[in-house]
């Protein structure tokens, strides 16, 4: 049954304002999918670009100024407007309602509010590369930023993009954690939520308590570089240190946004592709909601030599022991879900085993930067450059593609071609182990950070990571490449190719633009049983359908509370 | 290419050269430091593998091809999930342990340390001597504990030296401290840490450690070198260790300031259209207050270096620049 | 579901009953003022840490603000919330009249709080009594840099401010110049705030006068002043500890 | 929702007599901190003049704010952001405190 003629949300109107003005969630979560997708390209060529110039000591292709504007734009445009947004904005937008069995979101024009922001704030962090090149790095550290650099215009407007950034990053949070609460379906209790939600409700409660610190940071610094108040300014009495508490206390509350929502992402991918019940349902819901409280406690763990009293650095390094249970939690339950499961290799499944290596590595080096005696050796070197790329890059990447590779069908009703998804899956997972793990051993070895030429000894490695990142770029440009065509030449998708079981996959193969006419009954979100394979349909049918509606699955009569 | 990755397979550190993962040990920090790194990379090693092997031994066990349906397991077990909360948990504590036992050590520096100061300015380090000799190079005595104490007078800094694995930041507004003994002799790089601008990645100097003996010689000789040495030489000298050479050049080539070469008495423009010619007092007051007479087509980013040059080093100086 | 019976008109289409939505709205609301309150901790933090280090400043330059000022505004803000719950209170029974009487009243009571901050704001700049990075500030580091239009000014002015910088050290002049620069940054954050709800206050008006609001649609109104409210409890917290250092 | 009122059981209509009292002891509040805050207690006088405020501010919240009749949720939220401005401020102040000596170091060094 093609799924061409009916109405769905993708051809039920068409032109320009139809989709600038939409309040529909499926056509925003689009596009911030294809707008963080594009900041991230641009991203990515500054990242090219530097890694060229690293490629050997003494200047290749930049000089000094633009180097530090290179690294300095490649971390703010990658933290404020593509990895923060990308997976709760794009791929939440997309499927949360869907899996509450809602129209829409709670707050529909503030959602689309949000997508405006966001446009805003691109069009701010634009500007400012264009105008002076921003080059005090993305934490803005104090006195540098807001007395001596020269960017002064560029400073003034990065800091308002990044203010703007802020609130659509805090009106999606809100619109989530509203919806959460308030639209479930009857019959769905909190624990009956599917893991992607749980995750996305913790990132909202971070987004809403974390982000107003670093507008009102954010704005300080704005009046600091015009109106010369001092606050953080030590010619005039002010305290460089305070501004790293206020930037980092929302700064680490920043990265669980990056990596929770990925994580969500990950909880579903284990379950359907291992055809079997997520192992450990309440451990995993309450370590996202542990993990998301914890993240407040910290942040001290970012400024170790910055001058910080001893004191509290001791209790921040014992704080942060605390976020590596339920992380490890996580970890041990996604591989305990594969036992004894039936497990299909494709595409999504390859980015979840990324996810494992990736985050894995990422998340144990994190063991040394926490340690108080061998933090201070590696504090600013590549040590924890190769760290938050390989948590931030590496796993919040492997969630977001992966979640793209999982609800294509669902987006635009084709399928993606599975063996080139493979293989350039392969391909993007080798290359960042190929540019990143050399930069753990020139940290260690003693390269610091944000250096545009390095001594001789550590040219072999930076050698090593230049290679390691084309080969990385290429697969990024071939996933996009046949990702697009896709969207006309791939084959037609079922309503339910991969069997998953939550409630977005009981809707038509393209969702009609108000989802469902009447809310799917409410089941175990991970109850596998309830579809099973069709060859015909080459996809997941409903074991016994509701009558005139074949997509929608009947949840098992006996089936239980989840616990 | 090949004699360094021969490195890799000492792999535990030796004392004369550094191994794999670490440059060589050359203070009394650098053995726990190494030996504790060693420590967390065994445990999340084994971890890591654990879980590695187990999903690729899964993934290849249950694929789809070898068991097309799921056969019954558990959903959930508190004893597992109990289990490997707890079992981490060990190991984090220890981890926490040692590293406090390691930090408290840094934070209590020996009563009998011999102190220097280290004033971070935008890109060189300055380094103050108890008796008021002034060097671009860290000069130290062998099995001696230094306490640095750390100033700036601008922006962030940090000082790093990978070798005797320390850093601290030099904050503006404030003195921060650190302390070690240097147990090799040798030169030893010292980074800045902390991004401080366009020239952070050229602000290099190096630790160069000596017999006590070598380094009373040395502290005895810099100390009052203006005296000793002829006026020009003594003035290439303070031109050197006050990181003039930072931002202006002595051959004529472009720097962040105006080049010195052939530049002393002539007529120079200013920002403001303005001529003046470079003499002794245009030089003086240029120290003092770098922005009264800005050269033009140049950026207001010197430091003023107001009460750390006296009027002996200026005439040197001044000496010094006439020769150019 | 939602087709068993009319759908309310005024409810979207995604919600099931006015209950619903009104519920949602006020969550949302509830949110929103949370982050408001965060917004506001930033600025609270760099208050505590300034005061913990140096509280003789403080104490020092808190006799230079006009306590009485900061009380009558205390005053005209707690009046204004009052009439803003009462005209909750007349939407929810439907008098629309006496909503937009409250609502006026409202208005002109941010009106007056903005009318006596600007006058303390213009009082503060003639006397100079400003951060040290401001070039009409008296305490600057180094006083030569003080310009003589300020000197005369705040030199007879009630405060004598002049006088007292030149009797300060640089290090306690650039610390009372910090004072000045958060409690700029505290009451001119929450001046903006104000402002803001007068435009919001104005919106309602208008909306109320179009007859938009009734017993069964007053989400906007209760959501306003729930707005207003917060805004009026952060001047609370702000007035004591701003104006009344011992 | 209660709905004892004859709304359409949405809003809980708050009685004018509470809105005049609570407004009333706000005022005599707002008199008794501006007294207390001319007087010196040494020393206390911080803490006195935040739990007058924080008197005024849960009067606020509970009536004018309607948190008394709301579900607890909104109350929960609200106690929540609190809990974490807690945190910022002990971090920060505790912090700050703590190396107020390395700055005191450095204007002893230069005096």
């Amino acid at each position: 049954m093609s799924s061409e003629q009916n109405v769905n949300y993708l051809n039920c109107s068409k032109g320009f304002s139809s989709w600038f003005w939409t309040l529909d969630h499926k056509r925003l979560g689009l596009m911030y999918l294809w707008s963080t997708i594009a900041a991230m390209f641009l991203g990515g060529i500054f990242a090219l670009t530097m890694r060229v110039e690293l490629f050997a000591p003494g200047a290749q292709i930049v000089s000094a100024d633009q180097f530090n504007q290179l690294f300095t734009l490649h971390g703010a445009i990658m933290v404020f407007l593509v990895i923060i947004p990308s997976v709760p904005a794009a791929l939440g937008n997309f499927v949360l309602p869907m899996m509450l069995g809602a129209k829409d979101v709670a707050f529909p024009k503030l959602n689309r509010f949000s997508y405006h922001l966001w446009l805003l704030g691109a069009i701010f962090f634009v500007s400012s590369m264009l105008a002076t090149g921003l080059d005090t790095g993305w934490t803005f550290y104090a006195p540098y930023s807001t007395v001596h650099s020269p960017a002064y215009t560029a400073v003034v407007l990065a800091v308002f993009g990044a203010f703007i950034l802020g609130f659509s990053s805090i009106f999606t949070g809100l619109n989530f954690v509203a919806t959460v609460h308030k639209m479930r379906p009857p019959g769905m209790t909190w624990f009956r939520l599917p893991l992607f939600i749980w995750a996305i409700y913790a990132t909202g409660l971070i987004q809403i308590l974390a982000t107003p610190v670093i507008g009102i940071t954010m704005l300080l610094i704005a009046v600091e570089r015009i109106l010369e108040i001092g606050i953080f300014n030590p010619a005039l009495g002010g305290d460089p240190v305070l501004f790293q508490h206020m930037f980092w206390f929302y700064s680490h509350p920043a990265v669980y946004i990056m990596i929770l929502p990925a994580m969500g992402v990950m909880s579903e991918l284990f379950s359907t592709f291992a055809r079997k019940k997520i192992f450990g349902y309440s451990f995993i819901a309450m370590s996202s909601v542990a993990i998301a409280v914890v993240s407040f406690i910290v942040w001290g763990h970012h400024m170790f030599v910055s001058g910080q009293s001893p004191l509290v650095s001791i209790v921040f390094s014992a704080m942060t022991f605390f976020v590596a249970i339920p992380t490890a939690i996580k970890i041990f339950s996604w591989v305990a879900t594969l036992y004894k499961g039936s497990i299909n290799m494709a595409t999504p499944m390859i980015y979840a085993m990324g996810f494992l290596w990736l985050f894995g590595i990422g998340g144990l080096t994190g063991l040394w930067l926490t340690t108080l005696e061998t933090d201070i050796h590696l504090h600013d070197t590549y040590f924890v450059v190769a760290h938050f790329h390989f948590v931030m890059v590496g796993s919040a990447l492997m969630g977001f593609l992966g979640g793209i590779h999982y609800w294509w069908p669902k987006m635009f009703g084709r399928m993606y071609p599975e063996r080139k998804g493979q293989v350039a899956a392969v391909g993007l997972i080798v290359g960042f182990n190929v540019t990143f793990l050399p930069q753990f051993v020139a940290g260690t070895q003693g390269m610091p950070r944000r250096y545009f030429d390095y001594a001789e000894r550590f040219e072999i490695y930076n050698q090593i990571s230049t290679f390691g990142a084309f080969l990385m770029g290429l697969s990024l440009l071939t996933i996009l490449i046949y990702l697009i065509r896709s969207i006309k030449r791939g084959k037609l998708a079922p309503a339910n190719p991969w069997g998953g079981a939550t409630l977005e996959w009981h809707t038509a193969p393209i969702p009609d633009p108000h989802n469902f006419d009447n809310a799917p009954q409410v089941g175990d979100p991970y109850d596998m049983e309830i579809f099973k394979w069709d060859e015909t349909e080459k996809g997941y049918v409903p074991v016994n359908p509701v009558p005139g509606l074949p997509y929608i699955a009947q949840p098992k009569a006996d089936s239980g509370d989840s616990h | 290419m090949i004699p360094k990755m021969l490195s890799f397979f000492h792999f535990l550190p030796q004392d004369g050269e550094g191994d794999f993962f670490f440059p060589a040990q050359a203070s009394n920090l650098a053995k726990f430091n190494d030996w504790l790194f060693y420590y967390i990379l065994i445990v999340s090693a084994v971890f890591f593998f654990a879980i590695m092997l187990s999903a690729g031994y899964f993934s290849w066990k249950y694929h789809k091809s070898r068991c097309p349906e799921p056969q019954p397991s558990p959903s959930h077990s508190n004893t597992i999930e109990f289990v490997w909360s707890v079992i981490p948990t060990i190991f984090l504590a220890y981890m926490f342990w040692q590293g406090f036992v390691g930090f408290m050590n840094r934070q209590n520096p020996p009563a009998d340390a011999y102190q220097v100061h280290a004033q971070g300015q935008k890109w060189s380090w300055i380094f103050q001597y108890p008796d008021g000799t002034e060097s671009n190079v860290l000069h130290l005595p062998l099995n001696r504990p230094i306490e640095v104490s750390l100033g700036s007078n601008d922006v962030l800094h940090s000082l790093f030296i990978p070798a005797f694995r320390t850093k601290m930041d030099a904050v503006p507004g404030r003195l921060t401290s650190l302390w070690f003994t240097p147990t090799m002799i040798g030169e030893f790089e010292i980074f800045c840490a902390e991004y401080c601008g366009t020239e952070h990645s050229s602000m290099i100097t190096t630790c160069k450690v000596e017999t006590q003996a070598e380094f009373d010689a040395w502290l005895e000789e810099a100390g009052d070198f203006i005296s000793k040495l002829p006026p020009v030489e003594a003035g290439k000298r303070v031109f050197a260790m006050k990181g003039c050479a930072a931002c202006h050049t002595v051959d004529g080539a472009v720097g962040i300031g105006p080049t010195f070469k052939g530049s002393f008495g002539t007529e120079r423009k200013l920002t403001d259209g303005s001529k003046v010619t470079m003499d002794y007092d245009y030089v003086y007051e240029s120290l003092m207050d770098p922005q009264a007479k800005l050269r033009e087509g140049f950026p207001p980013v010197m430091p003023t270096f107001q009460g750390q040059m006296d009027d002996e080093k200026i005439r040197v100086l001044v000496e010094y620049l006439k020769t150019l | 579901m939602s087709e068993a019976h009319a759908h309310p008109e005024h409810v979207a289409h995604h919600f099931d009953t006015a209950e619903q939505q009104f519920e949602t709205g006020k969550f949302g609301m509830w949110i929103f003022l949370l982050t408001e309150i965060l917004f506001f901790s930033g600025l609270f933090v760099v208050y505590s840490t300034l005061r913990n280090n140096n509280p003789e400043v403080f104490a020092y330059a808190a006799n230079h603000l006009d306590t009485d000022l900061g009380a009558i505004n205390t005053v005209v803000l707690l009046i204004s919330s009052f009439t803003f719950a009462l005209g909750v209170r007349n939407a929810m029974l439907g008098q629309r009249k006496a909503l937009t009487v409250n609502l006026l009243i409202t208005f002109l009571c941010a009106g007056a709080f903005m009318g006596i901050k600007y006058q303390e704001y213009t009082h503060k700049y003639h006397e100079g009594l400003l951060w040290s990075g401001a070039e009409h500030s008296v305490f600057k580091e180094d006083l030569s840099k003080v310009l003589p239009s300020v000197r005369e000014h705040s030199a007879h002015g009630h405060t004598n401010a002049i006088a007292d910088a030149e009797a300060m050290t640089p290090e306690f002049r650039r610390e009372v110049g910090l004072f000045f620069a958060i409690y700029f940054c505290l009451t001119g954050l929450h001046g903006i705030h104000v402002l803001l709800g007068m435009v919001l206050i104005g919106w309602l008006i208008r909306r109320n006068a179009r007859g938009d609001f009734g017993p069964h649609n007053f989400g906007a109104i209760d959501f306003g002043a729930l707005y207003w409210h917060i805004v009026d409890l952060i001047w609370i917290f702000l007035f004591p500890l701003l104006y009344l250092i011992a | 929702m209660s709905s004892d009122s004859h709304g359409h059981g949405i809003g809980h209509v708050v009685p004018i007599k509470t809105l005049l009292g609570v407004l009333i002891a706000l005022l005599l509040l707002t008199g008794l901190t501006y007294w207390t805050g001319r007087m010196d207690f040494h020393g206390w006088d911080l803490k006195i003049a935040m739990v007058i405020a924080t008197v005024k501010a849960s009067l606020v919240c509970l009536i004018f704010m309607h948190l008394k009749w709301d579900k607890p949720l909104n109350a929960i939220l609200f106690f929540i952001a609190l809990i974490f401005v807690g945190i910022f401020l002990a971090y920060t102040v505790t912090d700050t405190f703590e190396y107020e000596m390395n700055v005191d170091a450095l204007l002893e060094s230069q005096r």
